[in-house]
């Protein structure tokens, strides 16, 4: 289950272990060793996660045993309910909603679910919603603006999905639709990339005031296996597409596409996920106190605004 | 850098263009056929055949729409930059000069004001002959500066898309675009200005599932690939065939997803037609600005190849099979 | 093809048209025989429809012959132009939607189609939409705030289309949510019940300023024929149901559901559909004219009360 | 006529109707076990076998709901009237009289003030055993006046739908409860005031197409037939059998229709919690009234006759098979 550059991570964890047991069971004091060890442990893990290469963040990000939208929503809001159903054609599983409430506030929540087994991923379409899922997103901002909700929204996608019925039933329209609509929203919106920020189908919930990105999660236009399998002819080349793409959380703060970069546990928030909920918590509780005092209309205004000014180019006017 | 940069050629006119026994016969798409380049390109491109639509170039596309001599360009300012210092097989940079020297514009879009039947429009029209007219940072501005400059003038916005989605060589940024233009729209829409999104072939990935669907009014034209994941992709992951027909202009119409398939020689007409309908509601008769006079800028003449348009490069036909959103 | 009733009708203009033909042929004076039986004709037709029971009403509105929405569409406003589908998953043939234009003002139009042929008939569904036609007209009333275009709905169906997939796909969800949002336009809406106008499916577009019906149109809670085998347990009593009913214009006029009768063509708007066609437009347009200076805000308080009245009851308190 | 009409008569308590013989035991319409009254009546009429979720009489339904001592009547005063004078195998106004008589109450539906785990609601509950909960003006009127006083009192709106459509022998005014119950909403929506909407078995035609299905929260029962067109209906037109499970709860919550299916012992607190959610929006903390007092009068005690609830008549099944829309 390890990442391959957590490796030798892993060893010592399993020797430290051992020793531990080892000292138990002979009754003898081993403290002075198993301190060192875990210093030694400390300094490894901090020192490989520090240098991960971008193709190693994104299998972080997509590691086994990270927190799900799921863990989330039960322990970084409070009182989740899910609400089902899209009104029209049937209720997403890869794309849950509902309302949830955060200090006193309701709020609607819509987060993208990646399974935690193999079965689980099955129900949930690996995370890749069909457009029933965007007009439940669709269906509940409305509930979010009726009621004065403030929303949130968890991404971690591997993208819109790509099948046959998804087109038919119009996966460009919906995803476009969404995006205008959380534009549209009158209420504080507040988005946290917390895996796999897919592209279109990451950006249809992600129209927030503010956009917050978990340390090791990333956010892309494509993924690195497609971007390589085009651009290079080779989805082996998949590392150096990941390193091209620039799409690690830094990355993504330094191009002006998120605001913030919320740190994970030391080894990534599959380390430790209770702490990384507790942060991914204070973040949106810290959002919404500072949001909460703004206007429908600047809301609207500076959200908008931040879209609008999104991209770099040369302007010879 | 100076707009001139882009337009101080002398470029080779249809006539030169004709003259070449390369350019004198092309084959049709559709059925095959041998057709004369003269008679194609009289016909918008049209097969004369079988009424197949093939890929039109942008300046062609802007002739057919705008009224006679009204075309004023705006685009042209904006130029695109290796912001990420993209490199695959070739950096991103470089490829960018050597389509721009060829395309005689800064990226893949071509935008300005006109007359349409003497409706005062914005026109935004995409290039897909330039890198798949894929869409990042600069086709975004460029789209939400039209967007935002018809608000201001009181024009409806009619917009051509060809593309192969978002350009990822610019990454993240290029995502960002899907917003950029969407929220770009509104100024439009609280102004009550119509938008009408014409979709060609092909359009797919961010365009589609940005700005391109969010006319008030979303017509296509026959025939037309439109989609947001390619047709390659999708039998990737689903290891089947796809039926016939699917993600074409008249599929989409049957599944709800288009106000019109309208042939190529009508839409000029009916654009206008739809337009001027929406114009007319109680209250804002009265509230547009008259036509606006004859710019005094002739109309942007770039390549006129089609060739080009009708060809691919690998580029353009990535896009399609895989289109980046 | 003439209905039960109007068989001396049109025996009399038979005879008419071959004592016609016998004067030119034979080159004889027969004017004043022939003037004699137009008088007769006229007075048997005015004297037939004016004592039509409701089942007669019921067999008129329903006549093969009778103008359809698309014929309306063509000659009783300017410049219509389809547009289809509803964004989410068809295009319903039984709902036409469009543009038009209504003297130097565009209007949204939408309109029940049943077939003129059998063969329209099967692709029109009969008039009965599925869900997908409420989802259009949804829609298209959007567009019709947005642009501030009044809206015409003409009104012409046995009911929604009680099947499989229309129960799937949400039908009493749609009639609820397209009656809502007609209750909600910014803008002068006109509805008119050209022929049939069936339960629910009906009302869905018909929550207007103004609801005009033809003179021998009908509309109803439930179609006669399924009353008959509900209530008497034989669908052969369906005349009684109609009676018991009270489904016709001037029934529904009195009750308040409609506040004018629209005056057909002697014999009915089969008889001269020109003609029923003209009634239609100038109704159209004083409507529109009348409306027209209203705000926004009175037009949706208006409707609101107009159908917030509806209904008959004792009041103890 | 005064209000008292419906209410002098004092009724048989639960004790009364246990002693009789034949109510002692019943049979599940789910599993067929034989079920000791006493002990449906104690589970919410939820077979305690199958948990198949029986029809629940009307103040069975408001006492579960409303927190003890809470309730406080508002329907009552409006009567029916024959508007139409009809007649089929019997006069509308006899059979009405007839079941006003069976029923104590003047219509199909039972609305009032109550409290809910605290919060302040008005309570619609529709009674299925009054002509299969058909709705008719009255009905339509007294949802209109609960959504409307809801709205001026600051209550949020919890309806219990169970109902065969309109009420046929109204005619068309009847058909016209449906836009009258949905222009009476606004009045909530306005104040952004919650509106829960539970359909419970059965909920067709009129009602369900109307008010019922549009709640800012639409729940139902397990196992509830909630429909448009009958089964029976759609059976005669299409000609072949319908799908196991169809146009029951757990299909419709499959198919997007349904917020969620909620089994009836968790309906209140689910409710309460949905409630409390929506009226916690930025700026509504501290609006609401604080819940009422306890009201001065008793709660309706109408008919609280399982055998009714659960058995049928007619006019009932007529309704189901095909709901008058
Ligand atoms: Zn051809
Ligand atoms: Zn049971």
């Amino acid at each position: 289950m390890p990442l391959p550059f957590e490796k030798s991570i892993d060893e010592l964890e399993a020797r430290i272990r051992d020793m531990r047991s080892f000292a138990e069971e002979q009754e003898v004091d081993l403290s002075g060793e198993i301190t060192a060890l875990e210093q030694r442990l400390a300094t490894l893990t901090r020192d490989t996660f520090a240098n991960l290469s971008r193709w190693q963040r994104v299998q972080v990000a997509r590691a086994a045993g990270r927190p799900t939208a799921l863990d989330y929503l039960a322990r970084a809001v409070d009182d989740f309910t899910e609400l089902h159903g899209d009104r029209t054609m049937g209720d997403d599983p890869a794309l849950v909603g509902g309302l949830a409430r955060v200090g006193d506030t309701g709020v609607v929540v819509l987060a993208q679910q990646k399974g935690r087994d193999t079965k689980e991923n099955i129900h949930r379409n690996f995370g890749m919603a069909h457009p029933s899922g965007y007009r439940k997103a669709m269906r509940l901002f409305d509930v979010a603006d009726k009621f004065n909700l403030p929303v949130v929204t968890l991404i971690d996608t591997p993208g819109a999905y790509p099948g046959i019925a998804a087109e038919e039933q119009g996966q460009a329209w919906v995803i476009a639709a969404s995006i205008q609509r959380m534009s549209r929203l009158r209420v504080p919106a507040v988005s946290i990339v917390i895996g796999e920020g897919g592209s279109g189908g990451a950006l249809a919930i992600g129209v927030a005031n503010r956009v917050f990105i978990l340390e090791h999660a990333i956010y892309s236009v494509i993924s690195p296996e497609s971007c390589a399998a085009i651009r290079w002819r080779d989805a082996a080349e998949a590392p150096s597409a990941a390193e091209a793409l620039k799409l690690t959380a830094y990355d993504l703060l330094e191009q002006g596409v998120v605001d913030e970069v919320i740190e994970e546990p030391i080894g990534g928030a599959h380390k430790d996920p209770a702490a990384a909920i507790e942060t991914v918590r204070v973040t949106i509780e810290r959002a919404f106190a500072e949001l909460r005092s703004h206007t429908p209309d600047d809301l609207i205004r500076e959200r908008r605004e931040r879209f609008r000014r999104m991209g770099r180019f040369l302007d010879a006017a | 850098m100076a707009l001139e940069r882009w337009f101080r050629r002398k470029r080779p006119t249809r006539g030169d263009d004709d003259a070449s026994p390369a350019g004198l016969w092309l084959k049709c798409s559709g059925c095959h056929a041998q057709i004369y380049r003269k008679d194609l390109v009289a016909n918008l491109y049209v097969c004369p055949e079988c009424s197949h639509h093939e890929r039109m170039p942008v300046d062609a596309r802007v002739e057919m729409l705008a009224d006679e001599g009204s075309f004023e360009r705006w685009s042209g300012s904006v130029e695109p930059v290796d912001a990420l210092g993209f490199v695959d097989t070739e950096p991103y940079r470089e490829r960018l000069t050597s389509v721009q020297q060829r395309a005689h514009r800064p990226d893949a879009i071509v935008t300005g004001g006109a007359t349409l039947h003497g409706i005062p429009v914005a026109l935004a029209v995409m290039d897909f002959s330039f890198l798949g007219g894929s869409m990042g940072s600069v086709v975004g501005e460029e789209i939400a500066r039209a967007a935002e400059r018809a608000a201001d003038e009181g024009r409806a916005l009619v917009s051509v898309s060809a593309s192969g989605g978002a350009r990822m060589q610019e990454g993240a940024l290029s995502l960002m675009q899907m917003a950029k233009t969407t929220v770009a729209l509104e100024a439009l829409s609280e102004r009550r200005l119509p938008f009408i999104s014409v979709l060609s072939d092909p359009t797919t990935g961010g365009v589609t599932a940005s700005f391109a669907t969010l006319g008030d009014l979303v017509i296509a034209e026959p025939g037309a690939l439109i989609c947001f994941a390619g047709p390659r992709v999708i039998q990737q992951t689903i290891k089947q065939d796809l039926p016939e027909g699917f993600q074409r202009s008249e599929f989409l119409l049957r599944k709800g997803m288009l106000d019109d398939v309208i042939p190529r020689p009508e839409l000029k007409a009916r654009i206008a037609a739809f337009t001027r309908l929406l114009l007319a509601g109680i209250g804002t008769q009265g509230v547009l600005p008259a036509p606006l006079p004859a710019p005094a800028m002739a109309p942007d003449e770039a390549t006129d190849d089609p060739d080009g348009a009708m060809g691919s490069d690998s580029d353009e036909e990535a896009a399609v099979r895989a289109p980046a959103v």
